[in-house]
């Protein structure tokens, strides 16, 4: 057990915390989602050009191969220095990743350059209206069509989708299947007619997400990913590697929450209040703990190559801590943090998402049941 | 012994819920929401049919019925997140009627119970009230501070609008200049724990609309073969929330009957319906948005608007730590 | 709406005041459960001796025909004046009221009296070890026997069993029969061959509940209550007489605790803990509902003849506030508070009863649920 | 950065708990409670193995390990609910050797590693330390007060038995006149936190156990013609014990590491071992009695004692409200 940093660690964290003091990704552009998408895809066009694109990509592929540890410090050094995730996040942790594993020759030469650059912006369509928590219920249906596919649905939650040109798609491709069979992996050129992105409004009053609405879109054999009848499997590579790095990202994020709520609070002489003091520390604890489980689970990840119990509880303690945390800073903080707009009311709002966005706490529960504790399935 | 509300008293409910069911369906209020309410044809209305004056004394020109009575309505007014600013109203009135001189109550009280006239009510730290409802456009405001109140009418009061991120109501920080507006000679406690007793139906509303949306959604809602009612985390969720119902709404209409019935016992029945309903309405919203799914984040599926009233109208009357603060007084006198 | 009591409730808790105020139950025998449990029974014998036996039974059966209020009333009385429950408790609540609807005028005559005086003591035989929650899965076989039944099984959780004359029990009279169907009630005959009572240890380190094993009991076709294979629906009719009273019994008590907590932590000075009170405020509150929807519940089954959600609800409110404030006690009163046979730690201790018996709080918020909120049962 | 339990320090864990599992069944654990410990022949045959010494430098006759290895064997400890007097005796140990002189070192620390004598340390209010783990027949207890430790022999120190819910393991109240025993010279605040963090570390066993207990349970047991463990709020719950753990391994682990790496964090760590520990002890073992059923609640199921350790063990070094305002003041800070 060593909770500090290799002697390589810490020289990829100072070569990167160099480059940080050297480029900073500007002031964050607020109310303009589109100019605020932009900033974040210039940060990462800067990013690539001096080869922190990608880093835990392999060297083959136009990335660093950093480890799993360097990866977690390069997420947590950008969230230290309050830079923004790169424009193109699922190009970089969920598209590179499962072409590298699935992708033929063809497909890796053509995706993998520009998911680096963010020249080539992806999403992802997994989600359905009807489908909700249950992946398996995928109802879109890629029709054989010649010497291609036409596609028929609905997908909903892609997040990126009206900046995205290319969307990794789950679609059932023999009509006759049921649940996990029969689905194909496309991955579906975004411009062109057949298909429309419709954002869906938050309540926050935010358009983060997205409805895509495929009518008659197509794609050519060259598109599937992993051969036909096999997306499922694909589709569960991609969700591996979802939350990998962002964890650390999130942990440092709620650290400066912490951080700032506490300052809030002392300049206010909250923190007299020792009901405050008492709630400040528990969820202060809470996002402690957060950090200390992530560690343990990318150790246990490195060591064992599987994830442990850890990486299915930290997004738990994450969605806990962060409405724990906004709850006690609107309650402290009174009338005034509960202006719109203001930051913690926006942390509020943001905050019921969390409990729902990529994975509800309901699935959670019953995976961690059922695939760590092993118990029974409900019948 | 009897503690429900009578025949007349569920009349009255049931009149309101199927007035507002029909002007104030979820469209109406997101329209109000998104346009910056309020819902003055609402209004005018509820105005029409005495409703601000439900617990103004009839000789002030109001139906003269009780805080029972008007908290059946505010119930209502919560359920459907009508945009009209009765309890604003009521708490003014209820100012004015207690602690006003005769003079006081002679110009305002029949007013209010028209509707020619809205008021509202404010409790101020330092000359500055943070979080007042329907200020705006208010005829009079009463400010309310260290246990003093004073009337101020619109021209003497600063009235500063304040978004919140409650749309469904206008709200706004009121300030004044010391010794502006005319003292109200009386002790204001009373009024206000009154209007902490409606605010706290209010939110009763909000609890139990949160909870019948949920149950019709998760009733219909199918995911993995079978209505996401029937999976036992959702179904003990919507347990919960019926015990947070059930919870603010016997703390609720037990202050109001305080209020009707009992003065001693007021103060601590109104600090008991405020903890409660703030508790339970915040906890019951939540969970309306965490049972619809990922729809539940979306601003067209609406439970949102109760989950952010909820927020802030637990504020309109103090916090909860300082209600708690005064139940645990109350438990340590006791003893 | 009216909290207050009508003039003849009032009368009825005055002289029902008077009448405790020249009798005392006298002082609670302490460590010796046996003792305990004769001074409960003298002190019905007492209450039966002045009418005060039985409140809410019909006069005709040699109750006093209380309305619910006054039932409610007695309750809380005893309750307010640290009297304790009347010894057979379960006769009075469970055992009468069951025979009163489903017996013959021969049952009747047997057995009100002695219920009523507590010359004969009642216990419930309904809970089997494999069947838990899931009272239908009932496996306890009486076979037709000659005139009569011989009944072979086991029954836990049946407390007052080893001061019982008498046992309402659920059989199994059709052995091909399933679930609800095929059950029979009897009203057996503890004071024999063939049943034995095994006292079940419980965390607190007293006994109140017992296991009872039955090898070849007899009853007669006379000690069938309601027919035979009517027995789920007269055991329905037991378990809706369940906790009627008692609510208002343990409402007060949980106010005495609060009340108790609250001069302990301001006799050291706790309550100068902000924390301390907040909590405490909490708990108070909790109780403070759990009286106020009782009483509702009260008002609604006075006025529908049906019990309304509430009585669903006050058990859930009175187990967690019961749980709340013993741990509240706990911590705020520290390591004293924690030594065996303390008030405080068998208070924590029996309070993690409070959510397993008379229906876990799964079973209740299931029923909450379906019943109260119509929602679909899981299949 | 390698945040899990070396190769060598999972073999010590896997020892202990093959060894504990074969000398602490249930049934012993129960013979103990009931016989009212400690288990002597236990004591005896752990004092064989060194563990007593696990953290007692190799320079006195100490194994010459880390607070680590000491943590992954107090969690073996705690999982068995092993009635031996071990953390006592680390605790001690740890104020000994951080704060005490060269000839306390040199007159303890060897016959503490070897057994042969025991200690404990307790922290005192004016004089009297209200909860003190095995105590009685400690050979030398470590009184800490007001930030100074002095060193009692038996002799001197009043130690009063104290039946707590928890007879697993055998308290005290412990009091001293003033002056009476030797000074420890130096400053006891890092021993002090070595022990909290090993208190914890044994709250994570019992974490760990009340999951396991449960899992197997309710995985067993049917009703409704099922296992309950395929009841969505039967294995929901068992995720929060899983949490509940999970969470007080990371922040016991962690306090361990800073005991042994970075004293600078230790204080820090250690009240925030101490304070998520005990809460998820309390919740888990709670949750292990109501997942049972009814047969949770039966003194032979066995899970009580769990919920009973859990209760008075997180009271040993100080309450969990006192962790809280250490944390709160650390975050307050750094900000």
């Amino acid at each position: 057990m060593d909770l500090t940093f290799t002697p390589s660690e810490t020289a990829f964290r100072d070569e990167l915390r160099g480059w940080l003091a050297d480029n900073d990704p500007g002031p964050e552009p607020h109310g303009d989602e589109h100019a605020h998408f932009a900033w974040r895809l210039d940060w990462q066009r800067r990013l690539a050009a001096a080869g922190w694109s990608g880093v835990h990509w392999p060297v083959e592929h136009g990335g660093r191969g950093a480890t799993l540890t360097e990866s977690a410090i390069f997420f947590e050094e950008l969230a230290n220095r309050r830079a923004p995730l790169p424009g193109n996040v699922l190009g970089l942790l969920l598209a590179g990743p499962t072409i590298m594993t699935w992708g033929d020759e063809a497909q890796r030469e053509r995706h993998l350059g520009p998911i680096l650059t963010g020249e080539e912006v992806w999403c992802q369509g997994f989600s359905e209206p009807d489908a909700g928590s249950d992946l398996a219920a995928v109802k879109t249906r890629a029709a054989r069509d010649g010497d291609g596919w036409t596609i028929t649905g609905q997908k909903v939650w892609t997040s990126y989708a009206h900046h995205a040109r290319w969307c990794m798609l789950l679609a059932r491709t023999d009509p006759a299947s049921e649940r996990h069979r029969g689905l194909t992996y496309f991955l579906l050129d975004m411009e062109q007619d057949g298909v429309e992105v419709v954002p869906l409004r938050q309540i926050t009053g935010e358009s983060h997400f997205n409805e895509l609405f495929l009518d008659g879109a197509r794609a050519t054999d060259a598109q599937v990913l992993g051969g036909e009848g096999n997306g499922w499997r694909v589709a569960m590579t991609t969700l591996s590697n979802e939350r990998s790095g962002l964890a650390f990202f999130h942990q440092v994020r709620m650290r400066q929450l912490v951080d700032a709520l506490a300052a809030e609070l002392a300049e206010r002489g909250g923190l007299d209040d020792p009901r405050t003091a008492d709630a400040l520390a528990d969820v202060a604890a809470q996002v402690e703990v957060l950090r200390l489980t992530a560690y343990r689970g990318l150790t246990r990840l490195e060591r064992t190559g599987e994830p442990g119990p850890e990486s299915a509880l930290t997004k738990l303690m994450w969605s806990r801590a962060n409405q724990a945390l906004t709850q006690l800073a609107v309650d402290a903080l009174g009338p005034d943090a509960l202006t719109a707009g203001s930051r913690w009311s926006y942390e509020l709002l943001r905050a019921r998402g969390n409990t729902l966005e990529g994975g509800t706490t309901e699935i959670l529960k019953n995976i961690a049941a059922q695939r760590v504790l092993g118990l029974p399935r409900a019948s | 012994m009897n503690f429900d509300l009578s025949e007349d008293q569920r009349e009255i409910k049931r009149t309101a819920r199927d007035l507002l069911a029909d002007r104030c369906p979820p469209e109406r209020v997101r329209a109000v929401a998104e346009g910056g309410g309020p819902d003055g044809a609402l209004a005018a209305e509820l105005a029409e049919l005495g409703w601000p004056g439900i617990a103004i004394p009839a000789e002030h020109d109001g139906l003269g019925l009780g805080a029972v009575e008007a908290a059946a309505l505010l119930e209502e007014l919560g359920y459907a997140l009508a945009g009209a600013p009765l309890l604003a109203t009521a708490a003014a009135a209820f100012a004015i009627e207690g602690a006003g001189s005769d003079a006081q109550r002679a110009e305002w009280l029949p007013r209010l119970a028209a509707g020619s006239a809205t008021a509202t009510l404010g409790i101020a730290h330092g000359d500055v009230a943070a979080l007042v409802a329907d200020a705006e456009g208010a005829d009079a405001i009463v400010l309310v501070q260290d246990g003093r109140a004073r009337l101020l009418t619109a021209a003497e009061a600063e009235v500063s609008p304040l978004e919140t991120i409650d749309p469904t109501r206008r709200y706004a920080r009121v300030g004044a200049p010391p010794g502006a507006g005319e003292p109200l000679p009386g002790d204001p406690a009373a009024a206000v724990d009154r209007a902490a007793a409606l605010a706290a139906a209010e939110l009763v509303g909000v609890c139990q609309r949160a909870l019948d949306d949920t149950v019709a959604y998760v009733g219909e809602r199918r995911q993995f073969g079978r209505p996401i009612g029937s999976f036992q985390a959702v179904a003990h969720r919507c347990s919960d929330m019926l015990l947070a119902a059930e919870s603010a709404r016997s703390a609720a209409y037990f202050a109001a009957w305080s209020a009707d019935a009992d003065p001693d016992g007021l103060p601590f029945a109104a600090a008991l319906a405020h903890s409660v309903a703030a508790t339970s309405a915040r906890e019951a919203t939540a969970s309306a948005i965490q049972a619809h799914g990922g729809v539940g984040f979306t601003w067209e599926a609406d439970v949102h608007w109760l989950y952010k009233r909820a927020q802030v109208a637990s504020r309109l009357f103090g916090s909860v730590g300082a209600a708690r603060e005064r139940i645990a007084g109350a438990v340590a006198a006791r003893g």
